[in-house]
């Protein structure tokens, strides 16, 4: 009985919930960049704080919007090809993959057929454009939950791919190989050794990813159901890419829509369930692993021939305009070109960047969580600011 | 002074042959060799952190598969030289928004505390040194858990002064840190009391050297003090209080130059102080092997010590720097789950099993460290399988399923 | 291997491996056969002058707008060019070394270089002139637009730099 | 381990490419404009003043980065930081100094636009002295293939003085090596570098200070 009224007692003396709630407290607002180790970039989160959780996220972009679009209408005489500078550094790690929308953009535009050879190649080189852009996600995600090591495992990796775009169009991130109509060259007499050099390391290398942190039970709590973005929400927002195939949509631009010549090849699209962080994160790591299968494929195929189709030596496309889109290693890349059918530049240029739309799902990814899952969640979005901004 | 309990082992903390001046206590009971043995542990703790910083960054590297300081000096030896001479160097920013009283103050608040601790620690003997400690103190054990709780003070004076929010945020997190793992250790640290019947860190080591390591007889205790010392420390993956990549380095946001320079001193002295700590409770001190007493070995340690205890500690260091670059970093609710939910129960049992172990003998003792293990098998097995199972599906969009093997046959 | 202990044997693993570290200033780059470094004039060895007759092509195609040319009556009479360079300019800062100045010129007069150290303390000597650009041009061939030599290529990937 | 160095030369004929030049070095100092604006104006710093060999030494030898990176030149110099070359074997350690606060060299990797300018002038006066900049890639140095774009400031030299440019778009990590080896050679020279002048921010902003060309 005496027991039973102390606990009465302090139950009266103890604050009562709903007291507790009124106890003042005070909202903090934090800025989180454009100068931030995590933020990917010059992206700016203002992130409103009650303790460590986040109450609301405003974001800023537009601190790298340097006109990307613009320039690339303004070339006098070469203009198509002016404009694929631009366009390379928008999306700076998937950037032959937006040379290969680009190009396909043009050649519908003028009608330009491709060559067999050079359809090949391009394939090849956007998977592992892909795998490039994937490690580099890879190695920032990591960092992002708080592993250092990730990271240079990633750009290991990396630099063998840079390393074969440096031998197969002359520079490490920006080759500006696609020309319309095929390419700007043949590729180097071992290329094939040299793609197969890569992948075989890749194999092992995913392996060792994986090792590190997949199955990290720290990393595990830090990703799993974080950043839910179920899959209606997602469509109305319409994000695309592996964030979209989270949440069990498998579209994919290079299944559902196929272009160049990806309806020849076998492979999967990775799916998630409940579309939260680790999710996203293993669609990208299977993703790089279909990525191989599809170069051996293609590597096996790899048809002799022209690199270069019948397209004319000063491009000047009709009048008309062209849309396509592909899969970037973000989501469903477009490009639009207008021609005015006189001038040799792009009359109107517009990219539709899936990083500036999957951008739009961080206010629900990040509501409710703490301070250190928005750096999680937006890691996992994977943006490019270039894009963002472009 | 410990002599009592080490006069069978003939280990002194003050050799023959060391003149009465040299060890006559002057002001406040110091004597002069005290004050050398500070000097002396000043310099020591500051060329060793050197070292650890320099063995840091070469472990750091040659696990990310790269090499670390290499140039400056032979292997980048005189890379930590190099960064103090330059953090010194380095201007001293007061931002305008800090506190201009407790701004300064803080660094050195932090390091002290740190450097105080060293004084309890019974570093073992060297051939005609007889036992280092600067002072065996009987009260050692409590007193290595109070001083350093009070660098807690001192970072959340560093992240509230700054004026800056990411510091602010960090010292919150310094705080509730601090208060959560501070109660697993010391109900670990029950355990070797209880064990050694001392709270002096002389005899504990010496008891050690009787009954056994600690760490064999308390595993678990071992467990909970060293990772709660890992996070006390704020090191990887308990380091969410300085996360680079949330709150860009918590309270040391705004310092810069040498004041820097005394957190990151005392941040690394930290984690030698932390397994010099976890060496002399649970890991036998100076003793070679466990049991080398019996084989008639003993000799070895009593000559020696001092090198088997600095490499057991070298260890444990190089253990803690290889987490570091190993592990993501836990957030703040996952932590204090850590602590609440995990750490301290598993605190608890150790303190029971000792208990049993001192008041009931070996058998029970082994039979209740057979049962919690089951249980904790139990437990992570139950754990295991709530899991989800965490694969993505492939949408099998293509009739032929290609082998993703290496090896094909390909055309040149 | 799973879980956190996963992540121990890993880095333990890579810790026994070599570093893949490639020490710079000591050891040269492999740079490939194709890397396009800054633009660089070629010189005619045959007649001793450099290749090009100031069409202005490469100028006018240049995204950056990078190059600036002067051209002049051409009179020495060893080959039967109308036209040559007087000045020759390129912004390497400026420069986004794309290639499409040497893809589009017609009289092979240009190529991209190997040369990529391009630090300077003022920026304005990063606009190299003629005398610099056929300085850098020295030793190198056209290739752009030609067939691809065979026989092994410089910096063949060496697959033991990983593991 | 042994470290198979060879024997170690010096920078410039440890890597004589045949194709590079031997060009004149111009610190700047010769086309300074006249001491007009606020930093020109600030007694000379710690730099300045009568510093010993081994300080310099040791600035040169640690010199901690803020890695700035703004757009596709970050790529490459987080590429400089990692496994394949490493820049922590010079003392750049990248884990440290994610705050100007306990950093001495600043990357400017990217194109600077007039939103960003401010940010990095704030936090370049973040930083404490002594301190450098390496502009890196043509956006940084003068405004790279956006040059034209009336948002891109022409070269971050507008709003922070640059000690070391690097062309390139993007420079190979090798590049951004050697700029770092300039810029160390220009620590250890001592040299009588005072502040250098910079263009008015506000006058930046306002796109005057913008050549349009």
């Amino acid at each position: 009985m005496a027991i039973a009224s102390a606990i009465n007692m302090l139950r009266e003396t103890a604050p009562s919930v709903s007291e507790e709630r009124n106890l003042e407290t005070v909202e903090m607002t934090i800025n989180m960049g454009p100068q931030h180790p995590s933020t990917h970039g010059v992206f700016r989160m203002v992130l409103t704080l009650e303790g460590e959780r986040v109450k609301n996220v405003q974001s800023h972009i537009g601190y790298l919007h340097r006109g990307a679009e613009k320039l690339g209408e303004s070339g006098e005489i070469e203009g198509y090809r002016k404009a694929m500078i631009t366009l390379d550094r928008t999306d700076y790690l998937s950037s032959l993959l937006n040379e290969h929308a680009y190009v396909m953009a043009v050649e519908k535009l003028a009608g330009i057929s491709v060559p067999e050879r050079a359809e090949y190649i391009r394939i090849i080189l956007g998977e592992l454009t892909r795998i490039n852009s994937h490690c580099m996600f890879y190695g920032a995600f990591g960092a992002d939950s708080g592993a250092t090591t990730p990271y240079m495992y990633a750009f290991a990796l990396r630099e063998e791919i840079q390393q074969l775009f440096e031998a197969v169009g002359g520079a490490r991130m920006f080759p500006n190989y696609y020309r319309a109509g095929g390419l700007r060259e043949d590729v180097p007499h071992d290329f094939v050794h040299r793609v197969q050099a890569i992948i075989d390391r890749a194999f092992y290398a995913f392996d060792d990813f994986d090792n590190l942190i997949t199955a990290n039970e720290i990393f595990l709590s830090r990703t799993r159901g974080l950043g839910i973005l179920d899959q209606t929400r997602a469509l109305d927002l319409g994000v695309s890419g592996p964030l979209l195939r989270a949440t069990g949509l498998p579209y994919d631009v290079r299944r559902s829509e196929p272009y160049s010549i990806y309806d020849r090849f076998a492979f999967d699209v990775p799916v998630g369930t409940t579309g939260d962080c680790y999710e996203r994160y293993l669609i990208r790591q299977e993703e790089m692993r279909q990525s191989i299968r599809i170069i051996e494929q293609a590597l096996k195929d790899l048809p002799g021939g022209p690199i270069m189709g019948n397209a004319p030596k000063a491009l000047r496309p009709p009048k008309g305009e062209a849309y396509v889109r592909i899969e970037n290693s973000r989501g469903d890349f477009g490009v639009y070109l207008v021609s005015d059918g006189k001038s040799s530049a792009p009359y109107r240029v517009k990219y539709r960047s899936p990083c500036f739309v999957n951008l739009q799902s961080l206010n629900d990814m990040v509501i409710g969580t703490y301070i250190a899952d928005a750096v999680v969640a937006l890691g996992s979005i994977d943006i490019v600011l270039g894009e963002v901004d472009r | 002074m410990s002599n009592n309990a080490a006069s069978e082992l003939t280990l002194q903390a003050v050799p023959s042959w060391m003149p009465a001046f040299l060890v006559a206590p002057m002001i406040g009971g110091l004597s002069l060799a005290d004050l050398i043995a500070l000097v002396v542990l000043l310099l020591f703790v500051l060329i060793f952190v050197m070292i650890e910083i320099w063995m840091e960054r070469k472990v750091a590297g040659h696990i990310q598969l790269r090499r670390g300081p290499l140039h400056v000096g032979p292997h980048g030896s005189l890379q930590s030289p190099a960064d103090v001479l330059k953090l010194l160097t380095k201007e001293d920013l007061t931002p305008v928004a800090a506190d201009r009283i407790v701004f300064p103050m803080a660094p050195y608040l932090v390091f002290v505390p740190v450097f105080l601790t060293f004084l309890v620690i019974p570093w073992g003997p060297l051939v005609l040194f007889g036992n280092f400690v600067v002072r065996p103190f009987d009260l050692g054990l409590v007193y290595m858990v109070a001083i350093p709780a009070m660098q807690g003070i001192g970072l959340v004076m560093a992240g509230w002064s700054s004026g800056n929010k990411y510091s602010l945020l960090g010292s919150a997190r310094v705080v509730a840190q601090l208060i959560s793992y501070e109660l697993p250790m010391v109900i670990a640290l029950l355990g070797v009391a209880m064990m050694a019947e001392s709270l002096n860190l002389t005899t504990i080591v010496e008891s050690q050297m009787k009954q056994g390591w600690n760490v064999f007889l308390q595993p678990i205790g071992f467990l909970v003090f060293f990772l709660a010392t890992m996070s006390e420390m704020s090191r990887a993956p308990f380091d969410i209080a300085v996360a680079e990549s949330e709150i860009v380095g918590g309270p040391f946001v705004e310092y810069s130059g040498m004041r820097w320079g005394i957190f990151y001193l005392a941040e690394f002295a930290a984690v030698c102080l932390n397994s010099a700590l976890s060496t002399a409770l649970f890991l036998g001190g100076w003793e070679l092997f466990p049991g080398s007493r019996a084989l008639g070995l003993g000799w070895i340690s009593d000559q020696f010590g001092l090198l088997f205890f600095m490499g057991k500690m070298i260890v444990l260091v190089l253990i803690i720097q290889w987490a570091r670059f190993v592990l993501p970093r836990l957030r703040i609710d996952q932590l204090m789950d850590f602590a609440w939910k995990f750490l301290l129960p598993a605190a608890f049992v150790n303190f029971i099993l000792t208990a049993i172990l001192q008041v009931f003998g070996f058998v029970p003792f082994a039979i209740g460290i057979g049962l919690t293990l089951a249980l904790a098998a139990v437990l992570l097995a139950t754990y295991q399988a709530r899991r989800s199972p965490s694969t993505v599906a492939l949408m099998r969009t293509s009739p032929e399923s290609v082998p993703t093997s290496k090896g094909v046959g390909l055309p040149v | 291997m799973r879980g956190v202990l996963g992540g121990f044997f890993q880095t333990l693993k890579s810790f026994l491996t070599k570093p893949v570290t490639r020490l710079y200033p000591y050891e040269k780059p492999p740079l490939e056969a194709r890397f396009m470094g800054a633009p660089s004039l070629l010189w005619d060895d045959a007649v001793d002058e450099v290749v090009c007759v100031a069409c202005n092509i490469c100028a006018r195609s240049c995204p950056d707008d990078c190059i600036t040319l002067t051209g002049d009556k051409y009179t020495d009479g060893k080959t039967n060019k109308k036209n040559i360079i007087k000045d020759y300019f390129i912004d390497l800062g400026r420069c986004s070394y794309c290639g499409i100045c040497v893809e589009v010129c017609p009289f092979d007069a240009n190529e991209m270089s190997p040369h990529f150290e391009l630090s300077t303390y003022d920026r304005m000597t990063l606009v190299y002139d003629k005398d610099q650009l056929i300085e850098i041009g020295r030793g190198v061939t056209r290739r752009t637009g030609k067939p691809e030599p065979v026989g092994p290529l410089p910096g063949i990937l060496d697959p033991s730099t990983y593991r | 381990m042994g470290v198979n160095l060879g024997a170690p030369k010096p920078f410039a004929t440890a890597y004589a490419n045949a194709n590079a030049p031997d060009l004149p070095l111009n610190d700047g100092a010769a086309g300074m404009l006249p001491a007009e604006n606020l930093y020109a104006r600030l007694p000379q710093g710690i730099v300045t003043t009568s510093v010993d060999q081994l300080f310099q030494w040791a600035r040169k030898s640690s010199l901690w980065p803020m890695t700035f990176g703004l757009a596709c030149c970050a790529i490459e110099m987080i590429s400089t930081f990692m496994a394949k070359h490493d820049l922590d074997r010079f003392g750049l350690i990248g884990q440290v100094g994610a705050t100007p606060r306990q950093s001495d060299l600043m990357i400017v990797s990217g194109t600077v636009t007039t939103k960003m300018a401010p940010a990095v002038r704030v936090l370049w006066e973040q930083m404490p002295e002594p301190k450098w900049v390496i502009s890196m890639g043509g956006c940084a140095t003068c405004g790279g293939p956006y040059y034209r774009y009336p948002t891109v400031v022409q070269g971050v030299d507008q709003v922070i003085p640059v000690d070391v440019y690097i062309g390139g778009c993007p420079p190979r990590p090798e590049a951004l090596m050697h700029g770092i080896l300039k810029l160390q050679e220009k620590i250890m020279r001592q040299a009588k570098e005072g502040r250098r002048p910079t263009a008015d921010l506000e006058l930046v902003l306002s796109g005057e200070g913008i050549e349009v060309a």
